[in-house]
């Protein structure tokens, strides 16, 4: 299969979507004109022009707002959030009114909106622009939660999204952008929600990785079975919803667990998937569940700090060690 | 103040139906409230009430100047707005008292009322929430080249919210067929507007987002149907957005149940002698087209509907607990996302 | 001990403050001349006037993001958000600016800020005002959150959060507000943070309860005491900072454990409490962590459909008897 | 168009101290930017520059009418108002490279350096997200019944968040001690002003909130400097907010690194003909207070203090990762907050 970039693949399904359903689009700061901070939508704008590629003001309460009026009235908006941590500047919007919209009509409202947001740490870059906001909303029902961690699930997630009927929270680590993988052609490749992907077997630990931490658990688990432990690797790909049984089963096998992302520890999408494992699947643990994930303090600038901060492969190797009795 | 004519003289002719109607909505927006309080008391509805008596010319002024295809955003203060728009007091009055057939499957109350097929894309609980949504759906006409509108009704207080603020910039920017309809009623809660607005007509904010800013008299039911007539017919020539500022009042509390310490007895009085429906109702008499047997038929008519409205909430069936998780999405993935 | 209200907990802490401090100052929405939506503040302007009682224009952003401007140039605001489903609307700024401002400045802003919300169903108040936002800022750091479960808690801890030099989110129960009991007349008596309580000591199982379901928890345990459960009731106080210890003690002495709270399952404040005791305590525990929470819906008008949704006193009793083998 | 008299001359008797002072610090500002950029192309500074190199005047000129007790709020593009309000060079590079002097002990970078003492409350990552601040700074001064202003530094894109509007309407309220004061280049990173923003001049937003709104020629410091020293006084007189808009422009990208696809040479070096620095030294020659000496004394004194900043950040100590959890809270509660 032909290996195109993360943001090839999601700059792909945009475009086949566009090109096959009028009623997509795209809308958001510097998307048009600039290309997109991220390069993601370079070359749309030549290709659909200015009526389907909107440059907005910046205004994310709006932009994120008139998305939610725009699929009521039977659009398909794709919406560009340009750093994860500007999310909350149209927090009230996602929470009280994209996510509540059809529930509070009985179920009447129609809302296919997919919500692009570029997260993570792309490197020294602060307290406001290294955020990865998974968890931010997954207490607020009516949102569905997805993190792509490779090419071919970035675009086949995003299409799933895209001609879903519900809005959709589509979050595309920046680290990963250019990260290559092979990904079909096939306009109607599609990967549905809910069903985690078993990116490495193994039977010794169970490590699920959330978005670029999965690219992380891979190369733990590469270096683990040097050490003789057979880790298996698991991608959640949608936290909502989440494929638990897919989970339950892996930790049922191997009886560790570790669960890695890039959030901070504190209340990250790590919190419910282990408060899950410790109700549904505690007779099969072994160990303590462990947690990876950014230190419970604000991204530093500094890169030294920030590297200290931020989770890595050597966490996850060292929790699976201490969970197999060889740390 | 752009007005309607003094004088009880009409400006233009209208044909007696739309004025019929247009008395008969306000009639029934009138009662719909008052009813649905002593309902209230009465145990049959749950929920707060934020009642509307005293706004009802700028609700179905407006709405009527729309067509069916037009879309609108509500508020808190919703229930003038929708049945402006066409809301049938039967389902709005099963879904106050929280029943299954109610407009939202009792799931949504007072504050969430929402029928897409008229175009009612939803009262709201946020102050200012529903800005961008109309904007929005504006978008979406605007690209599909219709020839349709949104307009998105809002109070003094809401003009205040950084929503507002957004989505009149962008509407101004791409010319979207939006109308910024503003109900001032000189209150935001218990909050007196000279007390959290630094200027007394709000319409003048619309020069911020380059598009016209209209004052009329609220309490003259022609004179806001006149001014969202025009800016409807400026939104889809293609020349964007208009605010309109219809100075209004509400005659009850912010909720049932607001002790009123902010405002006078007498300040609601002199309102109360601008009453919207008073006036037009002697309007239309004086006018020849109607005589007093005509209006209290209709007024008549509305009671009735009313009596019916409650007798199929009281009846109708409440949503049952076995169906608690429906409607969240459209596709729980085999019930994973719960 | 003479005993009052949590309101008047409340307002007696605020009003204390401001006469010990002139510094302190009130503002929100109808907090003045309509006395607060609650009542909390009742009275207030009367004895402090529109200076230090400010009704602020609808406009939560601005609400919070001037209590934190205030804050940096040394005062030390009290705002009130009349409904927690409103904080979104000022999300950014909690999460970007209030939480974060004194690390990015190298710790030296000083940001002592109360932010009071009032939270959780009032009944048939639908999806937009009966949230339970609690676990919506968990995962950011910089912030404290509070959740005040009885009348002196709610006076010792405001007082804590009014007196200290980080900001608060301070949850208070809408259906706790007319919860009568003993609050000490001490100017001086503060709740500390990070300090559970213990509500009830026992030795079968643990309940944490969070804010309203601490007493739920009590009901619940007074019920499962005559069917032969002694069960321990803790309530953690403050979310952040945690007193995880003292869980973690109860767990190992009663080898149960059930964590209660009125937000969402889903990501709720129990996920995190529940991941750290797998994380920490999980050779002490004799079966599955059991979360207690709303159903993850938004919450229904219909008050049969939101009894439904809503946890309650049975739940707590229900998973105590399945944990203790009497289901 | 308010702007600096024509012709070179100035209107008001200025000493020369503080003719020299202006010169300094945008000599100051515009070579601290060239530093910068070329340190981190040399690998000093690890993260992103927004430069504002071709707006000397506008960070200038407003800081230097302010007093040291008033306080300023920045944006992403601060260095110029850092520079301005009295920031050392020292601390700021420091600061963009990552080092334990810096202004914010490496954590913040120049997204977000803050000096508490100077009343710079910070530079800030969100577009719009200081505002608030601003007006809550100036509240505690008018609560203190203190003669300090607080001053918002923004630019045109800023000017759409919602955050502008409700700090504005509520500054216009109480009349608080603030300057709104924009920097208008004409482009919000790649975005031209008019294809997100209906109207040409923002300043007439003000008129929205109950406040005066004035322009002026951002290429011209004394005309920024005497439109901002008139808002302070209106301020501290108790006569509220004042917006000023001045009319600027940034040379070099959004950020380095940005192909600038988005406009064109000629407009670019339209505005360089202009040039704030330019221009005034030729003033400051032309008033024969100074000659081409003095200034060029000046500029040197300035590159010397750049290679002292640069030598002292690079030699400065790192941040020790023990230290990785400090300064998130005041009070740790024995570690439990982490
Ligand atoms: C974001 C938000 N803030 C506050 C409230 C509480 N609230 C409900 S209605 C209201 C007053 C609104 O005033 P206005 O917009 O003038 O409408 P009116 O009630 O006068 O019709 C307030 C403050 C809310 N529902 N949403
Ligand atoms: C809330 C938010 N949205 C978007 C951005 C990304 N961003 C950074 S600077 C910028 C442009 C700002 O334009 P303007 O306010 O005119 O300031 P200028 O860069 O021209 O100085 C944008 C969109 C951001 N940092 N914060
Ligand atoms: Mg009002
Ligand atoms: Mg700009």
């Amino acid at each position: 299969m032909r290996e195109i970039t993360y943001s090839e693949a999601i700059r792909e399904a945009m475009v086949e979507e566009m090109r096959a359903n009028p009623s997509v689009f795209l809308m958001g700061e510097d998307v048009g004109v600039f290309n997109g901070v991220w390069g993601v939508s370079n070359g749309m704008l030549a290709e659909f022009g200015h009526e389907r590629v909107r440059d907005t003001a910046i205004s994310e309460l709006n932009i994120i707002g008139s998305g939610l009026g725009a699929a009521l009235v039977g659009m398909r908006p794709i919406v560009e959030i340009m750093f994860g941590d500007f999310l909350m500047c149209a927090g009230d919007q996602l929470v009280n009114q994209v996510a509540k919209a059809r529930f509070m009509s009985g179920g009447k409202a129609n809302v296919p909106l997919t919500i692009r947001v570029a997260s993570g740490a792309p490197g020294s870059s602060a307290a406001q622009h290294s955020q990865s906001p998974e968890s931010w909303f997954m207490n607020v029902p009516g949102l569905k939660i997805v993190t792509p961690a490779t090419p071919a699930d970035a675009k086949g997630l995003l299409k799933t999204a895209i001609r879903g009927e519900d809005p959709v929270l589509f979050f595309e680590h920046k680290m990963l952008y250019a990260l290559t993988g092979p990904v079909p052609e096939d306009p109607d490749f599609m990967v549905p929600f809910g069903q985690a992907a078993i990116v490495r077997e193994g039977k010794d630990v169970t490590i699920i990785g959330v978005g670029i931490m999965v690219q992380k658990a891979l190369a733990a688990a590469r270096q683990l079975s040097s050490k003789g432990i057979d880790a298996e690797v698991i991608d959640p790909r949608t936290l909502v919803p989440l494929d638990k049984d897919t989970l339950i089963k892996s930790v049922a096998k191997t009886g560790r667990v570790v669960i890695a992302h890039e959030a901070h520890r504190r209340s990250g999408p790590g919190a419910e998937i282990s408060a899950i494992l410790a109700e549904e699947a505690i007779e099969c643990l072994d160990g303590p569940i462990i947690r990876i994930g950014a230190m419970n303090v604000p991204l530093p600038y500094s890169p030294e700090l920030e590297n200290h901060v931020l989770p890595n492969e050597n966490d996850i190797i060292q929790a699976a060690l201490k969970l197999c009795g060889k740390a | 103040m752009r007005t309607g004519p003094e004088a009880n003289e009409m400006k233009e002719p209208y044909e007696s139906d739309i004025l019929a109607e247009f008395f008969r909505r306000m009639t029934l927006v009138r009662e719909f409230e008052l009813r649905a309080i002593e309902e209230r008391r009465g145990g049959l509805i749950p929920g707060f009430i934020h009642s509307c008596v005293g706004q009802e010319a700028t609700a179905v002024g407006a709405c009527m100047a729309l067509s069916q295809e037009d879309v609108i955003t509500s508020t808190h203060r919703g229930h003038g707005h929708l049945i402006g728009k066409g809301g049938d007091p039967k389902y709005m009055m099963a879904e106050l008292a929280a029943r299954s057939p109610g407009y939202c499957n009792g799931r949504g109350g007072s504050l969430h009322i929402a029928d897409f097929k008229l175009g009612i894309l939803g009262a709201n609980g946020i102050v200012g929430g529903g800005f961008p949504m109309a904007t929005g759906a504006a978008l979406g006409f605007q690209m599909r080249k219709e020839k349709r509108v949104a307009l998105a009704f809002f109070g003094d207080g809401a003009t205040n919210e950084g929503s507002f603020h957004e989505a009149a910039n962008q509407a101004g920017v791409w010319k979207l067929p939006v109308i910024f309809f503003l109900e001032n009623n000189l209150y935001g809660e218990g909050t007196a507007m000279h007390r959290c607005t630094p200027i007394e007509d709000l319409a003048i904010r619309a020069q911020g987002y380059g598009f016209p800013g209209v004052i009329v008299d609220g309490m003259d039911i022609l004179a806001v149907y006149e001014a969202v007539r025009e800016a409807r017919e400026r939104a889809i020539a293609g020349d964007g957005p208009t605010m309109i500022e219809a100075k209004t009042y509400r005659y009850r509390g912010h909720y049932e149940g607001d002790p009123q310490v902010y405002r006078t007895q007498e300040e609601i009085q002199s309102w109360q002698r601008k009453d919207a429906i008073v006036r037009f109702r002697a309007k239309l008499v004086d006018s020849g087209l109607f005589d007093d047997g005509d209006l209290e038929e209709i007024q008549g008519s509305v009671i009735a509907q009313l009596d019916e409205a409650v007798a199929f909430a009281a009846s109708a069936e409440k949503p049952a607990v076995e169906d608690a998780l429906a409607g969240v999405y459209a596709d729980t993935h085999n019930g994973l996302v719960f």
